[in-house]
């Protein structure tokens, strides 16, 4: 049959005439100078206008390379964590922090030549409080009283209450109030209609090209680069020309194209595909150099339980349920044994390892718990190291030896598993057992049921399963509920038994608590059924914890005393176990180095990893092109 | 109009019935109202379903936008509460499910879902406008090339039963068929893009690429479309395959074909004018039955490339929990299939003259 | 009968146009498992002359379908045939239909031409009738266009049809006119062979006469030979020069159709002629017990015995062979002639 | 009955290959029963270990024996095609046999209703109320969504087939002689269009489970319970391709393809049986 051979032959001939056809990745930017990295797929990808609602999570670059704010929080920074950068100081406040003073730097110009001056940092205020829906425009209602402006590099904000902590709301960790360029948004009838688009910016990159569906935005370095906070503290000029957002699909598809060196920085896969890409390509490199490779993320996942619902409001029975998880187990489950734990109530990274859990160690050591009839000491320091040797088997060579850079890695101690413990907790709770069942003190059968979000976060949907299964083998009927994209809303709502999510998050270079411990007082804590704002979703309520919120406020930001108290937390934490903190969000973010080289690393820490974090800019500029690249 | 009989046989004109070319045109009109009807018919229902359902849903859009917004960075819970009553004023959920339900229409036939959660404050309709050019494109191509190398392929297998290329070419082509879009999708994906890579896996066309009429766009587009189209062909030709093979070895007992190969007229045109041009009819509205499936393939093919299309869009949204979109989305492949069924419906006259206008 | 019958057969050949010998075909069917033949056309030898209507008759699935479809080569599986030969003489063009099958191809419809049965389905519905012109006849006619339309219009003008069906699809004409343009379709090459497979079959009354007619008279005109294959005896004894009888896939018996209805010498014949209504009479037909026999199974030696009136043993036993009849025929009896018309 | 399947195995290779399938699938489905870990149970065996003489099969990332998984979720994934093809199965011949039985102006308004379903794009709807549902979209809601969907087009060849019986000599007598519509229809009329409904549920479970198999991988599924779709859906969330755990993918994605493979084979050799052509053919026409 002719036809037929005709047709065979053409499809054969065409599949053979495809690699002919591969086109460059990127059309008309060198290879070589363009650095790509994975982006959000933006359905809004011509909204440009970041203080609008939506827009605050616009993470294709938007935020990342053309905002600037007064001040920054590297969460590795250590030591230097801080920055300084629209402002030349930190914040000036007086006695009982009723004014902050911000001293701006002069220099600084606007991608479009209009300098930065103090009249873009009022105008960024004022303009918010006078349009409600705007981001931050609610925390400058509830603070400011009046700006004044003395000169074009002096602001002074007179605020309504005392507020030791005013300054957070424009010092950037994951993002802080961006300035406004007021040349532009003068112009502009409502703000908040406006789309700010092409979008001027104050940082080193300007926007070059993007995608009207959102699959790719591609930013080029300014030519007066120099005349940003970034290019000031620049020495010579940054080697990156182009940064290019590529919505890269899923994670394996991701994988592929760091394999194929297509994708320079993958915010997050999951830790198998890490794992491959460690053993099998040579080029890429990570936080860590050996096994976890991970960067812990300032978040503190945990087992979150519904603090108005009985019987999580009893003390016992949330214990009881601690003590019945295997840490080891969920670890290996969730991270594949690549897990920081952490018993404490604040994620382990950043400076806490330092400031938190080195103290506490022996405290923890000889913390009593009473389980009705008799007295025990959980906390068993050696976790951390046990998991490493159950990892070391795996990645011989990987797994260091020495324990204090293991408990950098695994983390310190968790509680042991501790059956006959548990058993008695639940007993004193007035719980009884039916063969392997647990019962209701009025009979019925225990049941449990655990919200995970999914696969957005497939590593905690594991660590739920994980630990449902353990539950369950224990005699309480546990099921996994996955909640997608309504878990924020349940959450909020209190729709939920217990929960993997965090409600801990922190600065991360510094030992500041407030960042989430202020949205735990007590006058914020809903009646069930309402929906209850961030952060504090288990809608733990204690008066000791209100005591010390109050003081927390009133302590100026780098005060010794803010470590005592951030001690004190972690204790009342410990007794009253309102979540079941389990370790730090581990994220897996591998770096090709085929082009570039220099990304951060544990070793040298100047910026945080993970492409949707603002100072990521830091890294940016800091790349340079690797000498054996490529030819194109 | 009477053709007049010959003299020689009486003139019997009861012989000869009218050739109803005349009446053509208004019987057109009566079939297309019907098609409209049943249009109409199905874009109500499905719309109304659309509706209900979404009604029912636990998704609250206002608490949906905040926990988007709250999701990073420092949020105070007053702020929260001010952000909150601004967006309950904004999303106007309010009124009885039957005034809302009519409010409802009236956005469907303003084309105006209101403004997509997740990419607030972009309109909904603006994304699936930016999405839609994607799967038509990929869906018209992919389900004219599966349609016609499938009906192509089958016809042959029906009429040339006896060849033995083709008897495994069938099977090869039936084998695929039953095999689910995801399974076949990913299976090129590890192909083509992992173990042997030659083909781009994600995406519609080359990154920093402005859709123009160039050749670098198009090539560019035709480059990063072959493993999404090659899947919905691979999966979407058997079906044609078979039906076609079955019709065609039917069809080539008709009297007419029997009677063509009988005089003598080259088995080529039997093929082509008799036998495929005859069996391709129940294929025509086969293709329009199908197009509610292929949709459904698209998305999953879609999923599987990041194409940038309706199918992954939805998808999307649900992820994002984008209540608006999902359903703005929903109404709306309800109702392009069902123009796309009734354009295939009104066209079908002009291949097979013998459709019953009346 | 009209001014245009100036056709003459060419002068200088053989009497013969088809020449059959002992042609065997069968259906083989070998589905899930059961092999079956199917024996339709079994040892049949027959000769058609020059400008003669020659009719077959017999009951349906004896085989008279197959018959013809195997003298016009237009078998396909699971039909095959598995032995004799069939041969056309068209004016010197000799042709060995299974020996010569290209030779065959292209003397269709410029040599020999069919027409079939079920009037209603044998035109492509999709296409005008026009087009079922150029497809069949136009290669054969050496004209081109606008000459070979020209051609086509008056010949059907001949016929006593308006050109203007040339524009119609086959659903937009009546039974009776499907049939008039199949005629024309199939004598507008003005072949030296027709097959006919009961045109009239599907017709009301009226209508067959008027086919039947336009048969004869375009057979005249043209002089071409004529294969007319019905069941109905009356049709036969209205066209036919002579007339062949078939049961269960063999020959009966053949004659000339006048003397066979006057003195049948098969008692199949007989009883088919005695079954034909005449006018007067009303007495009730006896009607032929049993049932045709299966062709997949035939019975021994003569397939008619167990139906046969007058069956003896050996009929049971042999099978009688075709030999020369007293009406200048032949007959496959050992009865022969014994049998009365009443 | 036993005959004609005793024929068809022995003379019809298509009809045997595809018992074969079958007979694979349905082993390992009872095998599910003899499973000996709870088929919910992670890390029950050593992780990952490819397929060798102690696991057949291998092991997947979460410590689980693929061939028991494969049991079970074979097992549950079946269960949902059959539910579903019964259901609507149940819908298609009640449908068909009434719309082509009483035909008319009931006939025209049941196939307008008919059509209007079998328009609907099912993936969009589906995926709609998931999105609504959500964790009360347990399996059985699905099926019960999925088969309220998926009779539209089964029903109309039914009624294609009901309509030609309708004028047949025997519906008339049976309807002279006094019998109810019903009866008529469930003596009379079903045992022909039985052969139909055993092809079409042969489809409509390749539908039902590729639908089934779909919406697991996307997620949008009880990840509790174990299926074919949510063990490619635990092995995407693991890597499994790109961390070269193959068989993981592999092992579900070819028990699919013998479970379509053998259905369609037998939808196929069956079609071709009660086909009336090639039944006529065989009979000797």
């Amino acid at each position: 049959m002719g036809l037929f051979k005709k047709i065979a032959l053409a499809a054969v001939a065409s599949l053979l005439v495809l690699p002919a056809l591969a086109q460059d990745f990127i059309a008309g930017i060198p290879r070589n100078e363009a650095l790509i990295i994975q982006g959000p797929t933006a359905q809004n990808a011509d909204w440009f206008n970041l203080w609008a609602p939506g827009g605050g999570a616009n993470a294709n670059g938007m935020q990342q390379l053309t905002t600037d704010a007064l001040w920054w929080i590297n969460p590795e920074g250590g030591d230097n964590a801080w920055t300084n950068a629209l402002a030349t100081e930190p914040p000036i406040y007086n006695e009982d922090f009723t004014t902050m003073t911000v001293k701006l730097r002069e220099g600084v110009y606007w991608s479009d030549g209009v300098e930065f001056t103090a009249d873009d940092l009022v105008y960024t205020v004022q303009t918010q409080i006078d349009h409600p829906g705007m981001g931050w425009s609610a925390a400058f209602s509830l603070n400011v009283a009046s700006i004044e402006s003395p000169d074009r590099n002096t602001v002074i904000f007179n605020l309504k209450a005392p507020n030791s902590r005013f300054h957070t709301i424009f010092t950037v960790r994951w993002n802080a109030a961006w300035i406004m360029p007021k040349h532009v948004f003068e112009k502009v009838e409502d703000p908040l209609a406006y789309n700010f688009n092409p979008p001027v910016s104050l940082s080193a990159y300007v926007l070059n090209s993007y995608d009207k569906a959102g699959n790719w935005a591609i930013w080029k370095l300014r030519d007066d680069w120099q005349r940003t906070t970034i290019g000031m503290a620049q020495p010579t000029k940054p080697e990156v020309n182009y940064v290019v957002y590529a919505a890269s699909g899923n994670p394996e598809a991701r994988v592929i194209a760091q394999r194929n060196h297509n994708l320079d920085v993958i915010n997050d896969i999951a830790p198998e595909g890490m794992f491959s890409l460690m053993k099998d390509n040579p080029s890429v490199a990570a936080w860590l150099p050996g096994f976890p490779f991970a960067h812990p993320d300032p978040t503190l996942p945990s087992v979150l339980f519904n603090l108005q619902k009985p019987p999580f409001d009893n003390k016992d029975v949330r214990w009881a349920l601690a003590l019945m998880i295997d840490i080891r187990a969920v670890a290996l489950g969730a991270y594949r044994g690549a897990a920081n734990i952490s018993a404490l109530s604040v994620p382990p990274t950043g400076s806490a390892p330092d400031d938190y859990f080195v103290p506490m160690q022996d405290w923890l050591t000889n913390f009593e718990l009473n389980t009705g009839t008799r007295t025990i000491k959980p906390y068993d320091p050696t976790v951390a190291t046990q998991l490493a040797d159950m990892t070391r088997r795996q990645w011989p060579d990987q797994i260091p030896t020495d324990e204090a850079q293991l408990q950098r890695i695994f983390g310190f101690g968790w509680w042991k598993q501790d059956m006959a413990a548990a058993t008695e907790l639940l007993q004193k709770a007035g719980f009884t057992k039916n063969g392997n069942q647990w019962l209701n003190p009025d009979g019925s059968p225990f049941e449990i049921r655990v919200m995970v979000e999914g696969d957005a976060v497939p590593t905690l949907a594991r660590a739920g399963t994980t630990i449902a299964q353990q539950w369950s083998q224990a005699g309480i009927k546990a099921t996994v509920d996955v909640a997608g994209p309504t878990n924020g809303q349940r959450l909020g709502a209190g729709d939920f038994q217990t929960a993997i999510y965090w409600t801990v998050e922190t600065w991360g270079g510094h030992p500041d608590l407030s960042f989430f411990l202020d949205s735990y007082r007590s006058d914020f804590i809903k009646p069930p059924g309402e929906v209850q704002p961030p952060r504090n979703m288990q809608r733990w309520q204690d008066p000791r914890l209100d005591a010390l919120i109050d003081r927390n406020r009133s302590l100026a930001f780098d005060s010794p005393e803010v470590v005592a108290l951030g001690l004190d937390y972690l204790k009342l934490a410990v007794e009253e176990m309102p979540m079941i903190p389990l370790m730090a969000y581990n994220k897996f973010a591998p770096f090709d180095t085929t082009y570039w080289t220099g990304y951060p690393s544990a070793a040298n820490p100047y910026a945080a990893s993970g492409p949707n974090w603002s100072n990521l800019r830091y890294m940016i500029v800091a790349l340079k092109a690797n000498p054996s690249v490529p030819k194109p | 109009m009477f053709l007049p009989g010959s003299d020689r046989f009486g003139g019997r004109t009861r012989l000869f019935c009218s050739v109803q070319i005349g009446m053509y045109m208004n019987g057109f009109l009566i079939y297309v109202a019907k098609r409209f009807g049943q249009f109409v018919f199905v874009v109500v229902t499905g719309v109304t379903l659309a509706f209900l359902i979404a009604h029912f849903s636990p998704v609250d859009p206002v608490e949906q936008t905040l926990s988007l917004v709250t999701n990073f960075g420092a949020t105070d819970p007053r702020s929260v509460e001010i952000l909150r009553a601004s967006l309950r004023e904004l999303y106007g959920t309010e009124g009885s499910m039957i005034s809302q339900y009519f409010v409802f229409w009236g956005r469907v036939i303003r084309g105006d879902f209101g403004p997509s959660l997740s990419a607030f404050p972009t309109p909904v309709m603006t994304i699936i406008s930016r999405a839609l050019p994607w799967t038509i494109g990929l869906l018209t191509l992919a389900t004219i090339i599966s349609w016609v190398i499938g009906n192509l392929l089958g016809a042959i297998a029906g009429y040339f039963r006896t060849s033995r290329s083709i008897k495994i070419v069938g099977l090869l082509v039936m084998a695929l068929q039953p095999i689910p879009t995801y399974i076949t999708g990913l299976t090129l994906l590890i192909i083509f893009g992992f173990l042997w890579p030659i083909l781009p896996i994600s995406g519609g066309a080359q990154l920093n690429l402005e859709p123009a009429a160039s050749w670098g766009y198009i090539s560019s587009v035709i480059q990063y479309g072959t493993l999404p189209a090659l899947t919905l062909v691979l999966v979407g030709m058997g079906g044609w395959f078979v039906s076609m093979r079955s019709l065609v070895s039917n069809i080539v007992t008709d009297d007419f074909v029997v009677y063509s190969e009988l005089a003598g007229v080259p088995s080529r045109t039997v093929f082509s004018k008799y036998v495929a041009r005859n069996a391709m009819l129940p294929q025509v509205t086969g293709l329009a039955l199908s197009l509610g499936n292929v949709f459904g393939g698209a998305v999953i093919v879609e999923f599987i490339f990041n194409y940038p299309g309706i199918g992954k869009l939805m998808v999307a949204g649900i992820y994002a929990g984008d209540y608006s979109l999902v359903l703005g989305v929903t109404t709306f492949s309800v109702i392009a299939v069902a123009t796309a069924v009734f354009l295939i419906d009104i066209l079908y006259p002009l291949i097979d003259p013998r459709v019953k206008l009346g | 009968m009209s001014q245009v019958l100036d056709f003459k057969p060419a002068a200088g050949t053989s009497a013969d146009v088809l020449t059959i010998k002992d042609l065997k075909a069968y259906y083989i069917n070998d589905m899930f498992g059961v092999r079956r033949e199917v024996r339709a056309v079994d040892g049949i030898s027959l000769t058609v002359r020059r400008n003669e209507v020659y009719g077959i008759a017999g009951e349906s699935s004896s085989g008279k379908t197959s018959l013809i479809k195997t003298l016009a080569g237009a078998i396909r599986p699971p039909m095959q045939v598995v032995g004799g030969s069939v041969k056309f003489d068209f004016g010197g063009k000799h042709i060995d239909v299974y020996a010569e099958p290209r030779k065959m191809q292209a003397a269709r419809w410029q040599n020999l031409s069919y027409i079939m049965q079920g009037s209603m389905s044998v035109l492509n519905p999709v296409r005008r009738i026009k087009h079922a012109f150029n497809d069949f006849a136009f290669r054969h006619m050496g004209l081109d266009r606008r000459a070979f339309r020209q051609r086509v219009e008056s010949h059907l003008q001949k016929l006593g049809l308006d050109p203007n069906v040339l524009e119609a699809f086959p659903h937009q004409l009546s039974g009776g006119m499907r049939q008039r343009v199949t005629i024309a379709l199939a004598t507008v090459c003005e072949p030296e062979f027709i097959i006919a497979d009961e045109p009239t079959t599907a017709l009301d009354v009226l209508v067959q006469q008027d086919v039947l007619g336009l048969i004869k008279e375009v057979q005249g005109r043209l002089g071409s030979s004529i294969v007319f294959v019905t069941h109905d005896m009356s049709v036969h004894a209205a066209i036919t020069d002579r007339l062949a009888i078939m049961y269960a896939g063999r020959l009966a018996e053949e004659g000339p159709t006048q003397a066979m209805f006057d003195n049948p010498q098969h008692p199949y014949t007989a009883h088919l002629i005695a079954s034909l209504p005449r006018i007067g009479d009303v007495s009730t037909r006896k009607s032929l017990a049993g049932r045709p026999p299966s062709l997949a199974n035939p019975p021994s030696g003569c397939r008619f015995h167990p139906r046969c009136p007058i069956a003896i043993d050996r009929c049971s036993k042999e099978v009688p062979e075709m030999l020369p009849s007293a009406i200048g025929g032949r007959v496959a009896c050992f009865r022969a002639g014994e049998i009365a018309v009443k | 009955m036993f005959k004609v399947l005793r024929d068809l195995l022995r003379y019809n290779r298509e009809f045997l290959f595809g018992t074969l399938l079958i007979l694979i699938i349905v082993a390992i489905v009872i095998a599910s029963f003899f499973a000996p870990y709870d088929e919910m149970a992670t890390y029950a065996v050593i992780p990952d270990m490819p397929p060798g003489p102690e696991f057949w099969l291998g092991t997947n990332s979460r410590g689980q024996d693929m061939f028991w998984q494969l049991a079970a979720s074979m097992r549950n994934t079946l269960m949902f095609g059959i539910v579903v093809a019964v259901i609507s199965r149940i819908i298609a011949i009640v449908v068909g046999l009434v719309s082509g039985y009483v035909g008319g102006k009931t006939d025209q308004i049941i196939m307008a209703f008919n059509d209007t379903l079998g328009a609907l794009p099912n993936i969009p709807i589906l995926l709609l109320l998931v999105f609504v549902l959500r964790d009360q979209m347990t399996w059985g809601v699905l099926a019960f969504t999925a088969a309220m969907l998926g009779w539209t087009h089964d029903s109309r060849l039914i009624r294609s087939v009901a309509l030609s019986l309708r004028t047949r000599e025997f519906t008339r007598h049976a309807a002279f002689s006094g019998m109810r519509t019903g009866q008529v229809l469930l003596r009379e009329h079903l045992p022909y269009v039985m052969p139909i409904v055993f092809f079409t549920t042969m489809n409509n479970l390749i539908w039902a489970i590729g639908l089934e198999v779909t919406l697991s991988i996307l997620g949008f599924s009880d990840i509790n319970r174990p299926t074919i779709g949510g063990m490619i859906y635990w092995a995407n969330a693991h890597s499994a391709m790109v961390a070269g755990i193959w068989w993981w993918i592999a092992v579900p994605m070819i028990a699919v393809v013998i479970l379509f493979l053998g259905l369609f084979l037998l939808a196929m050799s069956v079609n071709e049986y009660i086909d009336p052509r090639s039944r006529l053919a065989r009979m000797g026409a």
